[in-house]
Formats: C-alpha cells, sequence, structure tokens
C-alpha cells in the first residue's frame, strides 16, 4: 500500500455539498430493511429466558416440559455453548454474558433459550423451564461495590495495577493512572481550590430499534447470520469463535441499523440464536423486546468522581486532580480509564493527576456509549472548573480560555498535541451571539468543553467501474448515520464525477476484506481514507487504459476532473477521455475496472466541542426547561456537513437527556424498576429547543481532507453544561446526574433550609 | 534509539520506570524489544497498546516508523462507541 | 385458541386475513401482511414507531388488536408515496436530512401528516407537542421539525 | 382466548357474566395490550364493546353530559360544548399519552385501569362525576371515585361494565382545571397531580370546591379539609399557602421510581395552588 494519508490542502467539489442520501428514499417509504424486517422460509421464533435476581447460583436448570411442548423445536443452555475462548478472558466474558454459565449476575441475565414454531409457543416453553436458583447477596452501587465488606461479584478478581498485589479479592478490577507534574506541589500554588464529588448514573444507549437477527446454521457446518449491528465483521469473529466455527464459514450481512451509539458493539443473541439454529436444523428469528433491551444490553458506567482543581488568583490552573470510580456491570472493563485519560484533556495543565477504579457490580455488562467514559469525566470537571472560575471572579469562558491546551501542550493522557480545536471553539463560543442573549427570572446559561479521542482501524472498501460509467463502492463500515452520503461524496471528489453516478452499498462479510465495527468516530473518517486508495487505485487503472486507447505511455496520462488527459506537446491533439468513455471500452482493454483499498486508518486526531445551554428552573418543583442550545464542535472537514449538524444534534439531545432525566432505577432486590421508555425517559419532541450547530474545520494533518471523527465528542460536554446552567439558575451547585426535578428541588430547598 | 514513555500503570511493570530508551525503527520493533526487556509487559502489548507518536494516536499501525527525537508514548488501546 | 377471520381496508386495497385474538395489527401488518415499514421499538406505545391511521385517528398499531380491524381503514407508510411521487413530508424529509438511522422515520411521517391534515399551519410549539409521541434518538428532533414546517408550506401551496 | 363484538350492553354483560376464566373489557386498549404484552394478564375473552350501541357517543341531556365508555380522550378534547362546562375534565383526558394513544384511550378505562396516577381521575373526582355501572343485577350509579379501590383493583363486580361517565350541567359562576407534575413535556405518568372544581357566589367568593390529588396515595384523593379551606375566600394568597400545606398533610404517597414522598407532598401543595388559581379565573373569579 503506498497511500499517502497526510492533509493535503484542496478545493472540494463534492465534499462540502449536501446532496440526498442514497438510502433515504427507502427510509422514507418503509422499504427500508432494519434487522427485524427479514423472515427465512421456516423460520422459528427464538426467545430467551432470564434471570429474574441480581446475583444467583444456577443449580440445576430442567428443560425437560419445555422440550416435550408441541411446537418447540430446540432448547439451549449454556451447555449447547460449550467453552471454546483458550484462555481469552474478555471472550469468556462476552460468552458468559450471552448466556450464564454457573452464576446469573444481574437481573436481565439469560440462562436458557428456545426456538419454536412461533411467538406463543414460545413464550409457553419458556414458562415451562424450571430454573432452580440460590440466592446471592448482590450489590448494584458502585460506591457500595468498591466497600472491601461488599458482596464480592467474581471471587477470582483480585485488583490489578496497585503497587502491591492483593491478597484478597475485590470488585475493584482494576487501577489505573494519568498525569504528570507533581499535584502536591501545584495546589500548593493555589490561591482557590474547588474540590467536590460527583455522581452519575447508568443510562442507556436508548437506541430506538431492539436488537435482532436471523440465523441460518446449516448441517454443512455453514452459516448465515442477518443482523442490526455496528460491525458485523467483529460479529462475525465472534460468533464464530464462540460456536467453534471458522470466520469463513459465517456470513453475516448487516442490515439497515435502528441506531447503535455503541450499544450494538457486543453480540449479545446472535451465538444464541446461532445455537438454537444449529440445534433445530431451521433459521431463528430472535428480537429482543425492549424490556430485554433495556435489563440485558449495553448500559454505560455508572460513576462515582472526586475532583479537586487549584488556581491563582489570576485564573492560571496550578494543579489538577480526580478519582474516578466506573461501574463495569459485572465483567472486568476499562471504563474508568477511559475517564480518566479525558477528564482534563481539555487543559494545559503542568500538574495533574487522575486514578481511575472499574467496580463489577450487579448490573448488565457496560458497553460503550457514544465518547464512552468521557461525558461523565468532563461533567464533574468542568463543574468544578465553573466553580473555581466563580470563585476567582473571572468569565468561566476566559478562565477556560487562559488554560485551554493548544498544539505543544502535553496531554493530561500523556502524549503532546498538534494542531487542536479546544481553543477555536471557546473564541467561537465567547463571539457567539448566544453567549449575550438576555436571560430571564429563574434562567440560567451554562457552557462546558468536551473531548474525545476519535478513532481510525482496520478499513476495507471496493470500488468498481461499471462499463457505462457508474461507480459502484462497496465498504465495510455499517451506515449509521449517512456515512453512505459521505462516502458517495469522497468517491466522486476523488474520481472527479458527479455523486449522482456514484452508488455506496455496505458489502456483507464474505464479499469484503475485515472491517473494525463503526465506532470511535471513525465510519466516516476510516472509510473516507479506504475511498480515497480505492478510487486513487482506480484511476491508476483508469490512466492505463486511456494509454492504451490511446496507444501512449501511461505516464503521459493525468487524471482531471473525472477525465484522462493526455500532457505534453506531442499529445496536443488527443483531447480528452471521461471515465465514462474509458469504461465502456473496458472489455476490450483489460477487463473490468476496479480500484480497492485494504488499509488502517490510524490517527483520528482528536476532537473538542463547546456547548452552551440555557436552562429555566421551576423553583417550586425543580422541574427544567431547556431554552436554547448551541453546539460549537471541530470537525476537520465536514465532508456532508447537514449529516455533520445531525451529529452535532443528536448528540448534543442524548447528552440534554442523560443530565435531565434519564438513569436506570434498581430495586433493594436489585431488580431494574425501570425497563421501557415510559419510565426511562428520553426526550421528547416537544422537551428540546431547536439545537445551533456551528462547525468549525481544523483539517486533520492524518487525512487527506483533513476530516476527524464527528460522532462522539457531541456528548461529552452536555452534562456539564447543563449542570453549569442548572446550577446558575437554581442558586445552588448540582453535583448528581441526572438531575431530575426531584434532585433539583432537594438541592434547593437544603439551599434554603442552609441559608437560613 | 527513542525515548518512550509509559502512561501510570504501565510504568510500575517495567520496573517502576516512566520512561524506558529502545533501539527500535517502527512499532512493530518497539514492542518486541519492550516485551523482551520488560517480560511484565507482553500481556498487556498482547491485550493490545496503542502508541502515540508526537501525539498522533496509532493503534494498529505497527508498520508505523519511529522518527528519531519524536515523542513516543504508550497508551491503552481504547475504543469508542 | 380460534383464529379470527377480519376484512379491512389497508392503504385503499381490501384485505383479508386471519389472525389470534390477541394478536396486534402490528403484529399482523409485519408478519402476515409483509408490511414492515412500520416498526416495533417497544410494543407499549411509547415509542410511535409503529404509528399508524385508522379511520382518520392516528394510533399505534402494537395498541390495536387485528380483530378490531374489521371493516376499517387502515393507512401505513408504504401507501404514503403515490406510486414513484413522494408526499412532501417524505421528500422534505429527505432535503432537511431529518433522518439518520431512519429506524423512527415511518412513524414520524404518519404521525406528521396526521397532524398537517388536523392542523395545516402548526406553530414549532404544536408540531413539537404533535411529534411528541414519537422518539427519535438520533437527530434531536431539530431537523424532524424543520422538515414538518417546509412541508406545510409546501402542502399550503399545492 | 376468544375475541367478541357484541352489539348490545345485555349481550356484553351476558358473554363477561358467563365466561369462565380471565376476561377482559377492550375498548382503547392502549392499557389491556399492555398488560397482554408484558404477560401479566392472558385474557381468556375479551369484549370489545365498542360496537356497542350509544357507548361511542357524548350525549348532551339535560342534567348535563353523558360521555359512552368507548368515547376516545380525543374525540372529548373535539367536543366545544364539553370543553366549555368541564375544561378541567378535558384537559386532564387529553394528558394521556401521546396523539396515538389519545385516538384510543377512554376515560373509563382510565378510570377503571384503576392507577393511583391516571390523569383523568382526579380531574373527575373532583367534577363529582358519577359512573353507570350495568351488570347482571341491572344499572347503578356511582360516584366515580368509589371505582377503584386499590392499585389495579375496582369494585365492579364480576359481569359488571361502566356504560358511561355523567358529568352534571354547569352552575354558572364554574370552573375546574387539572394539572399534573412530570419530569419531560409529555409522553410521562403523573408524579402528583391536582384537579379542582369551583363554583363562586356573585361576590367572587368560593360557595363550593371540590380538591382531589392524584399519585398520593393507593387511589386518589378527595381531599374535603382542602375544600373547606376555599370556602368562603377569594382565593388570596393566605388561603393558597393554607391550601399547599393542607394537600402536602393530607398526601400519603410512597418513594419509587417516579418520585420520593417528600416531593409529591411539596409538589401536590404547589399544584394545588396552581389549580385552583386557574379554577378561579375560569370561574369568573378575579
Amino acid at each position: 500500500m503506498n497511500f499517502d494519508p497526510r492533509f493535503s490542502g484542496r478545493k472540494f467539489t463534492s465534499v462540502g455539498t449536501r446532496p440526498i442520501r442514497p438510502d433515504g428514499v427507502d427510509k422514507v417509504t418503509g422499504r427500508a430493511r432494519y434487522g427485524a424486517d427479514f423472515n427465512m422460509a421456516g423460520q422459528l421464533v427464538g426467545r430467551v429466558l432470564r434471570s429474574p435476581h441480581a446475583h444467583a447460583r444456577i443449580v440445576k436448570i430442567d428443560t425437560s416440559k419445555a422440550e416435550k411442548l408441541a411446537g418447540v423445536k430446540a432448547v439451549i443452555t449454556a451447555a449447547d455453548l460449550p467453552d471454546l475462548t483458550n484462555g481469552d478472558a474478555a471472550m469468556y466474558d462476552v460468552l458468559d454474558n450471552c448466556m450464564a454459565r454457573t452464576k446469573a449476575l444481574y437481573d436481565g441475565h439469560a440462562v436458557a433459550a428456545v426456538a419454536a414454531v412461533d411467538a406463543r409457543t414460545a413464550r409457553q416453553a419458556l414458562k415451562l423451564i424450571e430454573v432452580e436458583y440460590e440466592l446471592l447477596p448482590h450489590v448494584t452501587d458502585v460506591d457500595e461495590a468498591a466497600k472491601h465488606s461488599a458482596p464480592l461479584i467474581n471471587d477470582a478478581i483480585f485488583t490489578e495495577g496497585l503497587e502491591e498485589k492483593p491478597v484478597k479479592p475485590s470488585n475493584v478490577t482494576k487501577r489505573s493512572q494519568f498525569g504528570h507534574g507533581d499535584v502536591h506541589q501545584g495546589f500548593g500554588h493555589a490561591d482557590f481550590i474547588v474540590e467536590r464529588s460527583f455522581k452519575t448514573e447508568q443510562t442507556h444507549q436508548g437506541y430506538i430499534e431492539p436488537h435482532a437477527c436471523v440465523a441460518n446454521f446449516s448441517s454443512d457446518g455453514t452459516a448465515d447470520l442477518w443482523v442490526c449491528t455496528q460491525g458485523h465483521f467483529v460479529y462475525r469473529q465472534h460468533c464464530a469463535q464462540l460456536l467453534g466455527m471458522e470466520a469463513s464459514k459465517l456470513r453475516v450481512t448487516s442490515s439497515e441499523i435502528g441506531g447503535g451509539f455503541g450499544g450494538k458493539t457486543h453480540v449479545w443473541a446472535e451465538p444464541v440464536a446461532l445455537a438454537l439454529s444449529r440445534k433445530a436444523g431451521r433459521p431463528v428469528k430472535l428480537v429482543m423486546t425492549r424490556d430485554e433491551v433495556f435489563r440485558a444490553s449495553g448500559p454505560t458506567s455508572a460513576t462515582s468522581i472526586d475532583v479537586k482543581i487549584g488556581a491563582r488568583k489570576d485564573g492560571t490552573i496550578t494543579a489538577a486532580e480526580a478519582t474516578l470510580r466506573y461501574s463495569c456491570g459485572p465483567y472486568a472493563g476499562s471504563w474508568a480509564e477511559i475517564g480518566a485519560m479525558t477528564a482534563f484533556a481539555c487543559y494545559k495543565l503542568d500538574n495533574v493527576k487522575t486514578v481511575g477504579y472499574e467496580v463489577l457490580v450487579n448490573r448488565p455488562k457496560t458497553a460503550a456509549y457514544r465518547a464512552p467514559s468521557a461525558p461523565m469525566a468532563a461533567f464533574a470537571v468542568e463543574s468544578a472548573v465553573d466553580e473555581l472560575a466563580k470563585m476567582i471572579g473571572m468569565d468561566p469562558v476566559d478562565f477556560r480560555i487562559r488554560n485551554a491546551a493548544q498544539e505543544g501542550t502535553r496531554s493530561s493522557y500523556g502524549p503532546v498535541y498538534g494542531p487542536i480545536g479546544i481553543g477555536p471553539t471557546l473564541e467561537a463560543v465567547k463571539s457567539h451571539p448566544h453567549m449575550k442573549a438576555p436571560l430571564g427570572k429563574n434562567q440560567g446559561r451554562g457552557m462546558a468543553c468536551g473531548f474525545w479521542f476519535n478513532f481510525g482501524g482496520q478499513t476495507c472498501t471496493d470500488l468498481n467501474i461499471g462499463m457505462d460509467g457508474s461507480v459502484s463502492l462497496a465498504v465495510g463500515t455499517v451506515d449509521v448515520g449517512g456515512s453512505r452520503a459521505s462516502l458517495s461524496l469522497v468517491a466522486a471528489e476523488e474520481l472527479g464525477i458527479a455523486y449522482e453516478q456514484v452508488k455506496a452499498i455496505v458489502a456483507d462479510t464474505s464479499s469484503l476484506g475485515y472491517n473494525d465495527m463503526t465506532d470511535g468516530s471513525r465510519g466516516t473518517f476510516s472509510s473516507s481514507m479506504a475511498t480515497i486508495s480505492a478510487a486513487r487505485n482506480a484511476i491508476k487503472i483508469l490512466r492505463e487504459r486511456a494509454a492504451q486507447m490511446w496507444d501512449i505511455a501511461v505516464d503521459d496520462v493525468v487524471w482531471e476532473k473525472g477525465h484522462a488527459i493526455a500532457k505534453g506537446e506531442k499529445h496536443g491533439n488527443l483531447g480528452k477521455l471521461s471515465l465514462k468513455e474509458i469504461a465502456v471500452e473496458s472489455g476490450k482493454t483489460g477487463g473490468p475496472i476496479a480500484g480497492h483499498s485494504e488499509l488502517v486508518a490510524d490517527g483520528a486526531g482528536v476532537s473538542f466541542a463547546t456547548h452552551i445551554c440555557d436552562i429555566e428552573v421551576d423553583p417550586e418543583t425543580g422541574a427544567t426547561r431547556v431554552l436554547r442550545y448551541t453546539v460549537v464542535q471541530d470537525a476537520g472537514k465536514a465532508v456532508h456537513p447537514t449529516y455533520v449538524e445531525g451529529q452535532y444534534q443528536g448528540g448534543a439531545a442524548q447528552g440534554i437527556g442523560w443530565a435531565l432525566n434519564e438513569e436506570y432505577i434498581y430495586g433493594k432486590d436489585g431488580r431494574l424498576q425501570n425497563p421501557g421508555f415510559l419510565d426511562y425517559r428520553i426526550p421528547v419532541c416537544s422537551d428540546l429547543p431547536m439545537i445551533d450547530t456551528q462547525i468549525l474545520e481544523i483539517p486533520n494533518p492524518n487525512h487527506p481532507y483533513g476530516v476527524r471523527g464527528v460522532g462522539e465528542t457531541s456528548i461529552v460536554p452536555p452534562l456539564a453544561a447543563i449542570a453549569n446552567a442548572v446550577s446558575n439558575a437554581a442558586g445552588v451547585r448540582m453535583t448528581h446526574i441526572p438531575m431530575s426535578p426531584p434532585r433539583i428541588l432537594a438541592a434547593i430547598e437544603a439551599e434554603r433550609e442552609w441559608s437560613k | 534509539m527513542v525515548e518512550v514513555t509509559l502512561w501510570g500503570s504501565l510504568g510500575a511493570l517495567a520496573g517502576g520506570n516512566s520512561k524506558v530508551e529502545i533501539e527500535a525503527k517502527d512499532i512493530r520493533e518497539l514492542f518486541r524489544k519492550l516485551a523482551e526487556q520488560y517480560p511484565g509487559l507482553e500481556p498487556w502489548i498482547d491485550k493490545g497498546i496503542a502508541v502515540a507518536i508526537d501525539g498522533t494516536i496509532y493503534r494498529d499501525t505497527w508498520s508505523k516508523k519511529l522518527p528519531e527525537g519524536a515523542e513516543i508514548f504508550l497508551l491503552p488501546r481504547l475504543a469508542g462507541g | 385458541m380460534a383464529g379470527v377471520a377480519v376484512s379491512t381496508t389497508i392503504n385503499g386495497d381490501t384485505v383479508e386475513f386471519l389472525c389470534q385474538p390477541d394478536e396486534t395489527l402490528l403484529d399482523v401488518l409485519r408478519d402476515r401482511l409483509g408490511l414492515t415499514g412500520a416498526k416495533e421499538g417497544c410494543g407499549t406505545g411509547d415509542c410511535g414507531a409503529c404509528s399508524v391511521i385508522l379511520d382518520d385517528r392516528l394510533v399505534c398499531s402494537c395498541l390495536v388488536l387485528g380483530a378490531e380491524t374489521e371493516g376499517r381503514r387502515v393507512e401505513t407508510i408504504e401507501g404514503m408515496a403515490h406510486g414513484d411521487k413522494l408526499h412532501p413530508l417524505q421528500q422534505k424529509f429527505l432535503e432537511h436530512a431529518a433522518l439518520q438511522c431512519g429506524i423512527c422515520t415511518p412513524g414520524f411521517l404518519i404521525a406528521a401528516k396526521d397532524l398537517l391534515a388536523k392542523n395545516p399551519d402548526p406553530t414549532e410549539e404544536e408540531i413539537r407537542f404533535g411529534l411528541a409521541g414519537n422518539l427519535c434518538r438520533c437527530t434531536g428532533y431539530d431537523k424532524i421539525v424543520r422538515a414538518v414546517q417546509d412541508a406545510a408550506i409546501v402542502m399550503k401551496g399545492a | 382466548m376468544r375475541y367478541i363484538r357484541p352489539l348490545s350492553m345485555e349481550d356484553a354483560v351476558g358473554q363477561l357474566a358467563g365466561s369462565s376464566g380471565t376476561s377482559a373489557i377492550l375498548a382503547g386498549g392502549s392499557d389491556l395490550l399492555v398488560r397482554m404484552k408484558g404477560g401479566f394478564i392472558e385474557p381468556d375473552l375479551i369484549v370489545d364493546i365498542k360496537a356497542i350501541d350509544g357507548l361511542s357517543e357524548i350525549r348532551e341531556t339535560p342534567e348535563g353530559f353523558s360521555i359512552g365508555a368507548a368515547v376516545p380522550c380525543a374525540v372529548l378534547g373535539e367536543s366545544a360544548a364539553l370543553k366549555k362546562a368541564w375544561p378541567g375534565v378535558v384537559e386532564a383526558a387529553k394528558l394521556i399519552g401521546s396523539k396515538q394513544v389519545q385516538g384510543r384511550c377512554t376515560i373509563t378505562g382510565n378510570l377503571c385501569n384503576a392507577s393511583p396516577a391516571a390523569d383523568s381521575v382526579p380531574a373527575l373526582v373532583a367534577a363529582g362525576a358519577r359512573a353507570v355501572v350495568v351488570g347482571p343485577a341491572g344499572r347503578r350509579t356511582i360516584p366515580v371515585q368509589s371505582v377503584p379501590t386499590g392499585p389495579g383493583k375496582t369494585s365492579l363486580a364480576k359481569g359488571e361494565i361502566i356504560e358511561a361517565i355523567l358529568l352534571d350541567k354547569r352552575a354558572p359562576r364554574s370552573g375546574d382545571a387539572y394539572l399534573r407534575f412530570i419530569p419531560r413535556t409529555e409522553m410521562d405518568i403523573a408524579v402528583v397531580s391536582a384537579g379542582v372544581n369551583l363554583t363562586l357566589d356573585e361576590h367572587g367568593v368560593v360557595k363550593s370546591a371540590r380538591v382531589a390529588l392524584g399519585a398520593v396515595a393507593a387511589t386518589v384523593l378527595l381531599v374535603e379539609e382542602a375544600a373547606q379551606v376555599l370556602i368562603g375566600s377569594k382565593l388570596d394568597e393566605a388561603t393558597l399557602e393554607r391550601l399547599a400545606k393542607v394537600c402536602a398533610g393530607a398526601c400519603r404517597p410512597i418513594d419509587d421510581k417516579r418520585g420520593t414522598i417528600e416531593f409529591r407532598r411539596k409538589v401536590a401543595g404547589v399544584l394545588a395552588k396552581r389549580v385552583a388559581t386557574t379554577a378561579y379565573a375560569r370561574a369568573g373569579g378575579k
């Protein structure tokens, strides 16, 4: 691969325009097929039996009655998914999460599954499965779980990363630490210090489409899987490994995906559906109910965070420290670690130290959710930053500008930054009209910054030029929010043809090389890089074919604006050949014309955003209303600006929901109390104002067009921005998210009591 | 010879060093030599470590050259949502 | 359990089907009639992804029994466009990029169609409250509201 | 499981009374189908009452209004006469669920579902509404508050169906109002709610009053003491403060996923003040 990914600075023709997406008509007419919209002849209905207990040893499972029920074609338990993980601890956790082996570790943990001729029979069969549980003490709160006295969830786990090897097992699976300088000394130089503790509750990605798949296992050992996923290649690997198959024998087709946000990056039901199909010898469709989605799929961490920041009178931060405890569910994770890395990433700090603790709890296995772990850390840090600015008497924007990281700053997580956008987003906010708009009674304004790494990864695309000059682009990154449009734009740009000439599709796992999943804001970043590379490879062939057609040396042919042009005076009368003209002749000049690309898209380029919001608080009820919201974020280069705006708005809306109302509520019995959209309250249309956006373009030096990931960063600042706004409106610092009306009212009442 | 900075928790496994000097031309060689010199790091390298070269994070490009004098920083290999 | 024979009108066509007494209209549409445009996001009337119009009333098809539709009229997303001509709402949803993942889109379009039929000139607030029964997790609703506003203008002009 | 659609009350009552096993009455279905979906109920017989003559109508009678048991709440909002006479009842009914649910749900269903947080019930109780119950033993009319006896439980006997809800003709200078507290702007179940119904004398002094609170006890509370606070007043600041205090004191709430005891008490008082003020203004008070 001789592909140069460096930013080249060019004028764009297609990139930056806003055409209609290629999958649009199917989606507005109901024709697009999502996970649950696919059916196969003879298909059975799969259903999963789930533990009602937060923590219990599985003594015995008797499936005999269910098996005897007419219409039941297969019943499986963990015994049907033997451990083939061969010491791979992370995969073992995935397997155990798909089907509990010795213990049920949370309310909703799968313990058995059935495949039957229809839904009613499957439901009845579940009732006939007898599971004998031995109840164990449970713990769902992150702080409680970290205590020495807490019930142990896994007695084989000893805390990693401690100086001394622990002698006793613990629910704290890992300690991680980041930073530089000497915070003790730094605090010694501070004139003002803010020290506070914060909590955030567990949230769910809340995609509207429940997990769904159709598995068809053939007696020849091959299988097909239709599934809604953020990464069908990763699902293939995981399923193949767990079922003991060769990856190439399992063909996974990604359906249209009805939202993922990190939650469709892990397998849950898919290995179960395959195992059911294998046992029944028929296709099995398995669709989670909404209740199952909440109880058993990907929530984020609940957290407890202590922050201490000190500054001099002139507004210079002298030291910053944070201790972060993140819940992982019942399996080890690295969620606090990410929080510890991102917490102070916006700032230029001489002395900084963050420590993360991963904590096991009897809740579902934590999954990624849009810039995973960063929003909670940003909430704690940005709240303390706001308070510190107030203490010093500085404007919160100016205070942040003074301390903002810039090119050459050593980041709090280690490396030195290249060109970054935190300063420009703050400057844009400072001069934004929103900051000057008047506020009414009981209204407050808040702002906050956010950081996310963005990632790239393994990527592969095929670009095939038809004999009529139309271009089909096959990509392997699932389109979660319009990437087929942006990638078509990129192909059109590079080839110099019209957007309408390109048709992009997401290829299945048997049609294209491996691709990492669409996560880490990598979809457009990575696949556009691979598309550019594939287009350049195709152009090389187009030039060769043009040279043949003209019978001249290929080095004399250049590619400009969609045409081969013969350069040099001796070819002056040859004119030019369009892509189409070359394609038409391709059968006679060497066969099909295509460009392929397999690459690792690294160097995704970190991303920053600053948000502003106005909130009104009803001091008698604690009710809040979001009056106005503005997002300013660096996109590197917005390939399809409308969809970039969409990412900004969507991330902000999710953050607003998280900040104000969304939370997992567990009862004393360890059962989830609100597994539905009625009481897990994501924002509805009437809850939100228009969300204004401002796209900044600070080119990423590691992408030919300067593209940075844009999907995730927008969810990082809202928790803090809203907390700051509520705190300003209500006159009391909010330290617990979500800031539901009861919490706000209690805080206001406590403040009233205190000031009496 | 490049100087490699290890993040907090990793330093403990490299004999308490937060910085180590390694003769390596690319990420692949860096990982190989790190594992040779500090066997405690090997399981971590297997699980995944990212390398920041002058601030740009590389997770998978093991062929990436390590320029003389560049700032090399090891980080946990993260993923997003 | 005895099946119920039902004769109803869907998108103008007479349709006959046999369903179980406890089977929802949503299940009938999706599993018996192959009309998978209505989506099941929750099955409890909280997300609106399964919205259809039943005798001029907007309803969640997950909260209607298939058996209840005997002799009634059902309009689904599949009947919204006329041939290859999109309804103005569909067109505006495309132009405004009022969808990202698109799973909520059929429900929003049906709800917006019902809204504009009853209130051709809604304020932003009326649109927001009128569509509050439809959840969208991707867009933050901004572009959806703008698309409906724009479609209302086009439809008034038509 | 059987689904039937009787055409007469007699038939419906007979089928229900004669059924063995679990039976369910289907009007709007917005509660029933959710409970079926969740596996909480698997009825052997579903009696769809929407085809019964007259049950889908709002009738204006010399005594007031008769709202058929199968009238969807959306239709209540479309009845100008009802809206004018009982704006509080209509606004409460219009708050149940989304537009989609409005096209289906009924106030009778809301009442019979017997949730302490049902939106229309405090307004109906404040309005002094009555339910016409038809059963094997004949027809009887009872105050709506005697229908729910606890969460999910009603006083209706086997085979009994509520045929209609009756609202009185309005006395001059009367007004009612309903308010609920929810965390979002739509789609939530009431955390606390309050309905107030007032009639004033010609001087704007409250002559009669009914105050009902929702989601603060096992059933909707009709707070007699709160009514007494309002009667004889012109809703001055002190009266409103006393009203808030009395209402907060009357609550017997629980801590649950939707709110705390503390919060419910406090907000019950706040809502009572606000809703009384609206009802007073609607009655023509200044």
